[in-house]
């Protein structure tokens, strides 16, 4: 399915999608990307997997960015029957402790995903089984990929 | 080899040379050289390779490379029973405590290689990285330094056959554990 | 020329009865001693020699002539070892376990008939010692496993003891269907029974079935590949022996290629008559017999070798089910087809 | 008050032990922590980072051209398809049309790092089930690979023969005869590996039934590569977004319904086989032309999200670049397939022996610095 298709579909689900804050972008990305609310996140996920004629059941990417104001988390979404892609992305304005549902009840994948996701980026992401550092050691402070993270010690900046 | 443990006199020495003790080191000296020989040639590896450098490890230890010619070919898994460890790859932070734990696990006579240029210095990755340890002798002792990012399989031949040089210049009675004075920064 | 009984005599004629007999054991035990280290050497280097061959590569040839001296610097290097122990372990029984297995490899070297004259004990219940001398190694492997209070050493140990356990029997066994033919137990009766033909051929095809038996469950015995799962490199690590180093370890090392010895030498003594030469080609040449004996032992010893370098390992339960399931009612039918051809004198002589 | 009778009343309570960074079967730095209950294997829980070198965090003050030296010591074993997923998301940001000859040249040398991957993970894989002669015949036959890459690309194992743009320098002048030579050698010594391992009955009673995949695990787990078409589930990025000269090749993709350590075993047998096709239908058609197409030196990619998805040894690698216009990325995401395997260690291992789990582990053909970046 093309990407308006896929638009059309995905907006039929819901009655207004502007008002709740969802918007649809296609022009700086080869896939249709959409941002969605927080809130509403864990919602459209499972429709997205369970609807059958998208079938997202692949998620093949969830990356953290930090987009400089909020912290964001990117999900590359893929069908294997229809062979169509999607991205989502979900944003928080507030850094002291962003948290999200996690997906990881949808996809098993995003359990090691959210993880890494929760180390570098520190967001929490609720009802997530055993969600502690992957990579780094316990007592790490800081969360390294940030774009705020300083240290000095270890890090030779060039 | 840049060692020579050759002990002539050379001919423009301007003092008179006075033969070291009462002759008893010369069964020493004697018994240095041949227990110096068996550690020099049978060093033990351990089974130690974090990266991109044990896969060239593994290459020498193949059929093409192959230093178990020189002894080297019984690789154990237990530390104790391992006299040489082959720092092949990066060490992190997270693997320095292990790899100091490993280090004082193995039994006395124990020497050690940095293979490749982040066991050397950190190499590629000395900038902008907050977890690599930069070089292993931050962490242990090293011996041998070979460098290269991998250092090709004759490149660690050429340092393990520097390390038995350096073996079989050791003398018993004045052994000096390098282990000592490292953690003060000696 | 049997030197053996001219010193025996010399030395009762010089001392009394019970001084004699002690001097004897003390210079059999040295000669032995020496044959064992030097038996256990070589054997090291025949196997990486052996390995290299197999695995398209040189093996050791740079310490001495052709690597010949390799083991020598490997046994000096482990001599000058530190030897470390943890604080945990139970340090009575963490040292006592190497001599465990090393004296029960020495003792069972002292009774094969390497030559008419050359033979340490006839005790005349022969293969009945060597197989309970056997079963006492393994008591070393679990009190190392145990006592050197680590958990992959003793997974280990755990498998060690379940697996020499089960595989003994069909070593007793197989033994068992050769004795049947040759009516004694003391193995120069048994030599003495296949001048006219050794076991093998005398007892064809039980026989055959019998040896292939004895030498699976021979490899099992001596914990090597494709049974290696107490040593298992890449599950347990360095198994039971990973908290010894030093000579201690090297105990272990040099017991299993003595084991690895004992195993061969017993097939080669009830399977292929020991020092006997096939056909009876050089029976006149006085000391042949030994030659023909370590022939046929390295013959033996080769193809355990080739077995450790080809098979994958076995897995826990794998083991105890082909030993359970399969060599023991095996063993079993062969033990009564043997006997009724025994009975009805089908065997061949010549 | 549960009602179920006590087998065995020797109550016997599990113990964790830890197959620790240092251990023979981990390949590199792994620590699993096992919960075991005698030889039982209750839960496998990875603990990861013992060679997280931070690459994320340097790919932002990289160029590109640097980032590109940086990836093949992430998965060192399909080090040039790393490199090569990097200058294709560049490329494809940039708009930059590849000549012909890069195309055919970059697919010839992938396949031919692959079938060095699958050597060296044959070799290891039988070393870890036992047979330790596996070790010495597969490294036999990388080492005629790493020969034609040293003469192609000056180094063995991290080649960094790719940049943004096209290869570093043209194909040396016997590269055809030497892979022509090496596809001979090894068409009469892959059945070696079948004589010597896939059809021995240990090996096979080792292998069959354990570590069973299905497919829906397989893609909700998100396996890739060997390990998702062992369980029926076809991923193979070279068939579904086609890049380089894989879309001018005839190659079938393997699947095997089984899903257990034997099918993955199986699989990556194989693809060798299909590489060495692949590899036959390109040796001798290589187009003639430029080897390297203009690009200025400082790359700034335009302001966007870039993704591109590459099929290595291990499974689908994917690039993610978030670029705001500047010469390095803003934000850098490397989706490792090892990551992915790695996280269904713990749903097939559980149940089985402490052998099963070395011979699973074995066929997830685990790269650590892949997993831990």
């Amino acid at each position: 399915m093309t990407n308006e298709a896929l638009q059309n579909l995905i907006s039929s689900w819901i009655p207004d999608p502007i008002a709740i804050g969802l918007e649809f972008t296609e022009e700086k990305s080869q896939f249709l990307n959409i941002t969605v609310q927080p809130e509403q996140l864990h919602q459209l996920m499972t429709q997205l997997k369970n609807n059958p004629d998208t079938k997202f059941d692949y998620l093949f990417c969830l990356s953290g960015v930090d987009w400089g104001k909020e912290l964001g988390v990117v999900y590359h979404l893929e069908s294997t029957t229809h062979r169509h892609q999607l991205v989502v992305k979900v944003k928080t304005e507030d850094r002291e402790n962003p948290t999200f549902d996690t997906v990881c009840t949808i996809w098993r994948t995003a359990e090691f995903h959210e993880r890494e996701v929760f180390d570098f980026f520190g967001i929490q992401f609720t009802n997530h089984p055993n969600l502690k550092r992957l990579f780094l050691t316990e007592e790490w402070d800081g969360f390294p990929l940030r774009k705020d993270y300083v240290d000095e010690i270890n890090m030779i900046i060039k | 080899m840049g060692v020579n443990n050759t002990s002539e006199i050379p001919a423009d020495f301007p003092g008179k040379v006075i033969p070291g003790g009462n002759g008893a080191n010369i069964l020493v000296t004697s018994l240095d050289d041949i227990i110096n020989w068996g550690r020099a040639n049978s060093l033990w590896s351990l089974y130690f390779g974090t990266s991109c450098c044990a896969i060239e490890m593994m290459q020498t230890g193949a059929a093409r490379h192959d230093y178990s010619r020189f002894g080297f070919e019984v690789a154990r898994p237990s530390p104790r029973q391992a006299d040489l460890i082959i720092i092949a790859g990066t060490i992190v932070n997270k693997m320095a405590p292990v790899l100091r734990r490993l280090y004082d696990q193995m039994a006395e006579p124990k020497y050690v290689i940095a293979m490749g240029a982040c066991a050397i210095s950190g190499g590629p990755f000395y900038y902008n990285s907050y977890s690599v340890v930069k070089g292993a002798d931050h962490v242990i002792p090293v011996d041998v330094y070979v460098p290269g990012c991998p250092p090709r399989p004759e490149a660690l031949l050429e340092g393990m056959l520097m390390l038995q040089a350096k073996i079989k210049t050791e003398s018993m009675n004045n052994k000096v554990f390098p282990i000592d004075g490292f953690d003060e920064g000696l | 020329m049997n030197i053996t009984k001219n010193i025996h005599e010399w030395l009762f004629s010089l001392m009394p009865e019970a001084t004699a007999s002690i001097v004897e054991m003390a210079l059999i035990a040295v000669v032995y001693l020496l044959l064992f280290a030097v038996a256990g050497l070589y054997l090291v280097l025949l196997e990486r020699r052996v390995a290299a061959w197999f695995q398209l590569r040189l093996g050791p040839n740079r310490v001495g002539y052709q690597g010949l001296l390799q083991t020598m610097a490997d046994a000096l290097k482990l001599v000058s070892k530190e030897l470390t122990g943890t604080i945990k372990a139970d340090k009575f029984l963490y040292n006592l376990a190497p001599y465990f297995v090393i004296v029960t490899a020495l003792m069972a070297m002292s009774l094969f008939p390497f030559s008419e004259e050359f033979q340490a004990f006839d005790i005349n219940i022969g293969i009945f010692f060597l197989i309970a001398i056997s079963s006492i190694g393994v008591i070393g492997i679990l009190l190392a496993g145990w006592s050197s209070n680590n958990k992959f050493a003793l997974i280990g140990a755990m498998r060690s003891g379940v697996q020499t356990i089960s595989y003994e029997l069909s070593v007793g066994l197989s033994l068992l269907t050769m004795v049947l033919m040759t009516g004694s137990l003391q193995l120069s009766q048994i030599v003495e029974v296949q001048k006219d033909g050794w076991l093998i051929v005398q007892g064809h095809i039980p026989a055959i079935i019998a040896f292939c038996i004895y030498m699976i469950a021979g490899t099992a015995e001596t914990n090597r590949a494709p049974f290696d799962l107490v040593e298992a490199e890449s599950e347990l690590g360095a198994g039971f022996h990973t908290e010894y180093s030093g000579m201690k370890f090297a105990y272990f090392f040099l017991a299993e290629f003595i084991n690895m010895f004992i195993i061969a030498s017993i097939a080669t003594t009830v399977f292929f008559g020991a020092y006997l030469s096939p056909f009876g080609i050089t029976e006149n040449i006085p000391l042949l017999g030994v030659f023909w004996f370590l022939i046929k032992t390295l013959a033996i010893i080769f193809l355990m070798m080739w077995f450790r370098w080809t098979f994958p390992r076995l897995r826990i339960d794998q083991l105890l089910v082909l030993e359970w399931k399969y060599l023991l009612p095996l063993n079993l039918m062969n033990l009564i087809i043997m006997a009724l051809m025994v009975l009805l004198g089908l065997t061949i002589q010549f | 008050m549960d009602t179920t009778p006590i087998i065995n009343n020797f109550k016997s309570e599990e113990y964790q032990i830890n197959m620790g960074p240092q251990h023979p079967a981990t390949h590199g730095v792994l620590r699993l922590l096992l919960t075991i209950d005698g030889e039982i294997i209750k839960r496998v829980e990875p603990d990861l980072g013992y060679i997280h070198r931070s690459i994320e965090k340097m790919c932002e003050r990289d160029s590109y051209q640097q980032i590109v030296h940086l990836t093949d010591r992430m998965d060192y074993l399909s080090s040039h398809i790393n490199n090569e997923a990097v200058c294709l998301t560049v490329e494809n940001a940039l708009q930059l049309e590849i000549p012909e000859r890069v195309k055919v040249i970059r697919t010839i040398i992938a396949e031919l790092t692959r079938i060095a991957s699958h050597t060296l993970w044959w070799g290891v894989m039988g070393m870890d089930v036992g047979a330790l002669t596996t070790y010495f015949y597969g490294f036999r036959d990388r080492e005629m690979i790493n020969d034609i890459f040293e003469e192609t690309c000056g180094a063995r194992l991290t080649m960094n023969y790719n940049i943004p743009g096209g290869l570093m320098f043209d194909i040396h002048p016997n590269f055809v005869k030497r892979t022509k030579e090496f596809i001979a050698h090894f068409k009469t010594k892959l059945p070696e590996y079948d004589l010597l391992l896939s059809n021995n009955i240990i090996f096979r009673k080792r292998m069959e039934g354990i570590g069973i995949l299905t497919k829906e695990d397989a893609i909700s787990f998100g396996a890739s590569g060997p390990v998702g078409r062992a369980s029926g589930y076809s991923c193979d990025v070279r068939k579904h977004h086609s890049y380089s000269a894989y879309d001018k090749v005839k190659f079938n993709e393997i699947l095997k319904t089984e899903g257990d350590t034997y099918a993955r075993y199986q699989v990556r047998i194989l693809e060798m086989w299909e590489s060495l096709s692949i590899i036959e239908q390109l040796i001798d058609n290589i187009p003639e032309g430029e080897f390297f197409a203009k690009t200025n030196t400082v790359i700034k990619l335009p302001e966007g999200e870039f993704y591109q998805k590459v099929e290595t040894a291990r499974g689908e690698l994917g690039v993610y670049i978030v670029s705001t216009g500047t010469k390095n990325p803003y934000r850098m995401k490397f989706r490792s397939p090892g990551f992915s395997n790695l996280s269904l260690l713990n749903h097939i291992a559980v149940g089985g022996k402490i052998g099963d789990l070395v011979a699973t582990m074995a066929t997830l053909d685990l790269v650590i610095p892949d997993i831990d970046r």
